[in-house]
């Protein structure tokens, strides 16, 4: 196995060194980021544990582990896809044959991009009560409803679709999975306007929207279940920069409380100073917690601790926000560019709510918590076992 | 005329006029002016003498509440309530005579300036000075987060002078004023800039004056505090009815049940710090500086709180412009600003009760 | 009505005058405070508002207030009863005419003394999971269980006590509703050693305790309503005072977070500063509202704020203990006699939890606040419907 | 070899077994300690030179986080712990020949003096002087809040000297020592009084070796703190998940399983913070300031907070004596005060984070 995992890495190379030129960064072949990436799909590098009639190598995982390690060295993309690829897994896993052979090589290769048809106005914390309705008429779907808070529906060219099929079981088991083509006169894609000034999301509405019976990813009725696999996926992905990576969406990514302590004078203050400590003491126990979480993971234990990244960073970033305004006192009140220490903490105030509402709110995690990781009792959903026909997201 | 005038905010203060009037340059609604001036509400401090109605802290702060449910902008406060106090607190029967009937009938909006840069609402803050030349003042200096003074016709500005802190009438055309933007769209707030600017001195003003005059517009603010944190809570309730999830009101869980019935306490205890400091401003009780300061950050911490927690209670409706929760969090987070922060208020407050033990 | 007023005023005035003597607060009669209780009966002043025929004027509840009053005026106990008695109302309401006859002349005159024998180890929160059984056997019910959190227990001579008679119907309508003899063979009382030290409360045990058919006040089966309306008395007599009352049983009752912070050294401490504003603030606006729900009653308004006093007391009550530790320093760790100040403070850490658990939990208060004040749905129980020989308190 | 303290304690240090030793008179369980030694824990920190294991920091931590799970009384960190590091870290070979192998057996019992009434744990709190006299040293003062001093063999007494602050070896039988009673029963806390008391300076322990040891003392109590509050965590989990209310187990109710959440972001931290600090004071890490500091308060507000809402989520149960839940309260609150207060430790964690700005 480390003899074989050896020639495996020197073989990488070897075709690295062939195929990409690290100091530039680029194909030696030239061309597009999408020629690139054909090469590599063609190699297998791109899901190496795939079958090899599918893209793949038939590798194991720590094998992908040694490839992606490979191209990281000389900072080329494309490989390991089989870990992170959101579209890609769940039709590999989920798809029909022509389904795969359609979609697959166009999102490896990164021609396609997609967005998450799943959330709802009805359907936010509870994501199952989906009243979008897909109803079958010969060898195509009509989609008609509602959804929210998808990102980048404007430049994607599908979108990972949850929809009703069966309203006459509960709400878990009449859901579909659709890959559904953006670009058709059904849908229409409005941008939300955010309390942070931002439009990072857009609503999209659906009427009468086409989608073929083959792009339906897995049976009727197994909706949820392809949902939660690409769900599982997206986490991976995220992991623990969950919070992080959202803060990023911040105009100032840098937190620096002293910093703005001592630009306002308050550096010196007892009081502040012991607000700073406590802000600055959140932010860095969690990440004290995530970095003893990998290292639990490294060791092969899978680590509690990492679920509690998202609800600690929600708390950090309003605590940080609150503290900040604190220390500004009554330039807090100001806005716009030529006020900008103000107008970055008057951002994170609002952005705050991104990692304490969105993806789950907090209160959302928190069952997550109890129940995943300290094992208690599950919340009795009054809904579960209702035809979803008959339940309250339906009749109000 | 609580009464009338909840009407009146009904009829023509909802969210559709707020956001309007959010948008407009002056952030004024005329004719709104008009109608509160109709009904008393513009007049309602100054002395029947002049005018007035010849009411005081407790019906001030009364209508300070309908006033902050409703996130009422302009000038109400600073011109009607804080600037007619100002002059009412005087002895410039001149000054009186001139300014107080046409601020009663709304048709002169003052401002008062009365902090400077770093905003503080506190004698030290002022940094303004005057010295006297022949009959008239000449001003130096700035002054910063004046409210409404995009409107005002008169600037009542707060100076050092050779004896004392005193306080001038300006001329606002001959004073530089600079809009501040603020993140509360709300609010109009400016900074001023005089140089070399003549100014008539409004007699009988004080440091005495000063605190008197921080302390009604503190009992303002705190009664629209506990107005507005009463409204976004109850907003909050409402959805907390409607909102199915789970097959059942999210209302019903806990998690949400418990975060609303610990905000209720909030949203109690700021009405009764807001009535009571208006009261105990109103008789001159003993206990005024204690009640005062507790309203001061009692109020903004509570406003703050609710407003904060309403948008976490609602979800990803309430983290959109379109919806009205996050109008609040703005106002609160300004609110708790003016006129002196909350730590600051703590520390009087402590003070307050040591004398008092 | 106002002239009623004033000479029922005049009547009750020249009574007192005649029977009371205010100077040394005694009866001019000498004798017992029970004998003077009996003239107070006798007179109908303790219950005004019951008929007649049963010890009372049938006066209407602003009467009731009047004749309370002018009692309290020159310090006389024993008026108004129909509104404080929680034995002799509940019999009055729910009890038979012998029962009636036998008890509550006892209890007004203060001749006997009461115990609740309402929490087990079992129904906590929960106060209708109760297992005490209460088996009738001819001409009287045999009852077997056991009580806990019961004061008083040891001195009173009858228990009001909630039991089980009937297994096979949900658990709120299986209860009935007991005036129990405490002295007797099958009843041991035990006392509860605190986490304060104290032995307030006392454990109860019942095995084979005897109560006659006749002392079941109310049906079988209407034990919960009984119940309901002895507890909704006791609130009534406890009112805003609920905390600080129960916070009289401190060693210390005075509070003074500044006194403390004097003696401490920590009076001008800014960071201290800012903490005792903060435990002051929630006492001072907690007394402000509950002054406001006194106004407001005595305006007529039902006032939904005298219901948060409890939960508000609970926070006050915790956060002063905190506080407080945090200004003695080191010295907090001590206790004992020599250590008075940190055995006040210790005792107060400790004794804060009766407020937030005793009578109720604070999660229970929520509960109440949320469902009853603002109108938010009712937890739904698991257990409403099930019979309660069914049921997880029973089944485990 | 935590795996073999953690199975000895389970065995020897149950709840009955505390509550014995809390009862007994010395606070004190001697048997225990013999196993504890002959397992090596007491000789942990002991160089190998002098018979002992030569671990460090890391080492000592964990078997502190057993410790504190299992409320532990006794010397293990007064002696073993910080007298042996205080030995260790002192220059004086005689009194590390002679003290430490019978430190490290467990055989003498030490423990340190190092703070006064004001209970800070600083060097401006030492009120021990010491002065010269031929060839010995005489002391003079009080020292408070020493641990296990009633069944100490030896004292080590810091005090200060005319070239600053030194620390000295003294015989207990020469002391007046009296007990203080505390409110965790488990502590065995001692005030001393020296007066013309002789006693042998241990050489080249100054002022460095003071901040030296009390980064030790606290690393290990951060241990014994992150330990006990995930054992009292743990304890109410398991009871929230057995108790039934209103058909299910109380564990199912949001309110307490959201707190049950929070919580363990709390118990995670602590955990993470006391091992943390411990790896940078074992490799002298450049950030060993900002963790170590970070520990103390970290550790002890977790450990407080866990505590005290354990006994809120268990109910009326654990307001009685016989339940274990107040135990870990009384622990917490005594852990929180000793070696320095959290308000003091977050001035110094900003302090050493502007450093490193």
């Amino acid at each position: 196995m480390m003899n074989d995992a050896k020639t495996l890495g020197d073989e990488v190379r070897v075709w690295l060194a062939e195929h990409w030129d690290a100091e530039s960064r680029r194909a030696k072949s030239g061309g597009s980021l999408a020629e690139w990436m054909d090469q590599v799909v063609a190699a297998g590098w791109a899901v190496p544990s795939w079958p090899a009639e599918w893209w793949g190598r038939g590798l194991d995982k720590k094998s992908v582990s040694l490839i992606v390690n490979e191209f990281r060295k000389v900072g080329a993309p494309g490989a390991g896809q089989d870990r992170t690829n959101i579209t890609a897994n769940s039709v590999m896993q989920f798809g029909n044959d022509a389904l795969k052979q359609k979609i697959i090589p166009e999102f490896l290769t990164g021609r396609a991009s997609q967005c998450l048809l799943y959330s709802e106005p009805g359907a936010g914390s509870d994501l199952a009560a989906v009243r979008t309705r897909a109803d079958l008429q010969g060898d195509h779907y009509l989609v008609t409803g509602q959804k929210v808070w998808t990102s980048g529906a404007q430049n994607a060219d599908y979108g990972l679709l949850i929809a009703r099929t069966d309203w006459d079981v509960p709400k878990h088991e009449g859901l579909s999975f659709f890959i559904i083509e953006m670009r058709q006169p059904g849908i229409e894609v409005r941008p939300i306007n955010q309390i942070t000034g931002d439009s990072h999301f857009n609503e999209v509405f659906l009427d009468g929207a086409v989608v073929p019976v083959e792009n339906r990813v897995g049976d009727e009725g197994q909706g949820w279940k392809v949902m939660q696999t690409a769900l599982a996926v997206e986490r991976l992905v995220m992991g623990d920069g969950a919070g992080e990576r959202r803060q990023g969406s911040s105009k100032n990514n840098v937190v620096s409380l002293i910093d703005i302590a001592r630009e306002t004078g308050k550096i010196n203050d007892p009081v502040a100073r012991q607000e700073i400590a406590q802000a600055m003491a959140y932010r860095k126990l969690n990440a004290l917690n995530m970095l003893r979480a990998k290292q639990e993971m490294a060791q092969g234990s899978a680590s509690p601790i990492m679920s509690l990244g998202k609800l600690a960073m929600s708390r950090i970033l309003h605590e940080d926000a609150r503290i900040m305004t604190k220390l500004m006192g009554a330039a807090s009140m100001l806005d716009g560019p030529e006020h900008s220490l103000a107008a970055d903490v008057n951002y994170r105030t609002a952005n705050a709510y991104m990692t304490s509402i969105g993806g789950g709110t907090d209160q959302i995690q928190r069952n997550i918590i109890g129940e995943r990781v300290l094992g208690l009792p599950r919340e009795t959903e009054a809904d579960r076992n209702v035809p979803f026909r008959e339940s309250r997201a339906v009749t109000g | 005329m609580r009464e009338s005038f909840r009407r009146l905010l009904a009829e023509k203060c909802a969210e559709t006029d707020i956001r309007r009037v959010m948008a407009s340059p002056g952030g004024h609604d005329a004719d709104l002016w008009q109608a509160m001036a109709n009904l008393g509400i513009v007049s309602l401090l100054v002395p029947e003498e002049f005018d007035g109605i010849g009411a005081g802290a407790v019906e001030m702060e009364e209508i300070m509440e309908e006033a902050g449910a409703a996130l009422l902008a302009g000038p109400l406060l600073p011109s009607a309530f804080i600037a007619a106090s100002l002059v009412s607190l005087s002895d410039d029967a001149d000054a009186k005579a001139r300014l107080l009937p046409a601020i009663a009938s709304g048709q002169t909006i003052a401002t008062v300036a009365f902090t400077g840069d770093t905003g503080t609402w506190s004698l030290t803050d002022i940094s303004v000075t005057a010295r006297p030349q022949g009959n008239v003042w000449v001003l130096e200096g700035e002054a910063s987060f004046l409210l409404s003074a995009n409107l005002a016709d008169v600037l009542l500005v707060f100076a050092r002078t050779p004896d004392g802190v005193g306080c001038f009438e300006v001329d606002p055309s001959k004073v530089q004023i600079s809009p501040l933007v603020s993140w509360d769209p709300s609010l109009r707030m400016s900074k001023i800039a005089l140089s070399e600017t003549q100014a008539v001195r409004i007699a009988g003003v004080d440091s005495i004056t000063f605190e008197q005059l921080i302390e009604i517009a503190v009992v303002a603010l705190a009664g629209e505090q506990a107005g507005a944190c009463r409204r976004i809570f109850d907003i909050t309730v409402e959805y907390l009815k409607t909102r199915v999830q789970f097959g059942r009101p999210i209302g019903g869980f806990q998690a949400i049940k418990h975060m609303a019935a610990d905000l209720l306490i909030e949203v109690e205890s700021a009405t009764s710090a807001a009535r009571s400091a208006a009261l105990a401003l109103a008789t001159d009780a003993p206990d005024k500086d204690v009640l005062i300061s507790l309203a001061a950050f009692a109020c903004a911490d509570a406003f703050s709180q609710v407003a904060a927690a309403s948008i976490q209670m609602h979800g990803g409706i309430a983290f959109t412009w379109e919806h009205p929760a996050h109008l609040y969090l703005r106002r609160a987070r300004a609110d708790a600003q003016l006129f002196g922060q909350s730590d600051a208020y703590r520390e009087r407050f402590v003070a307050a009760m040591e004398k008092a033990a």
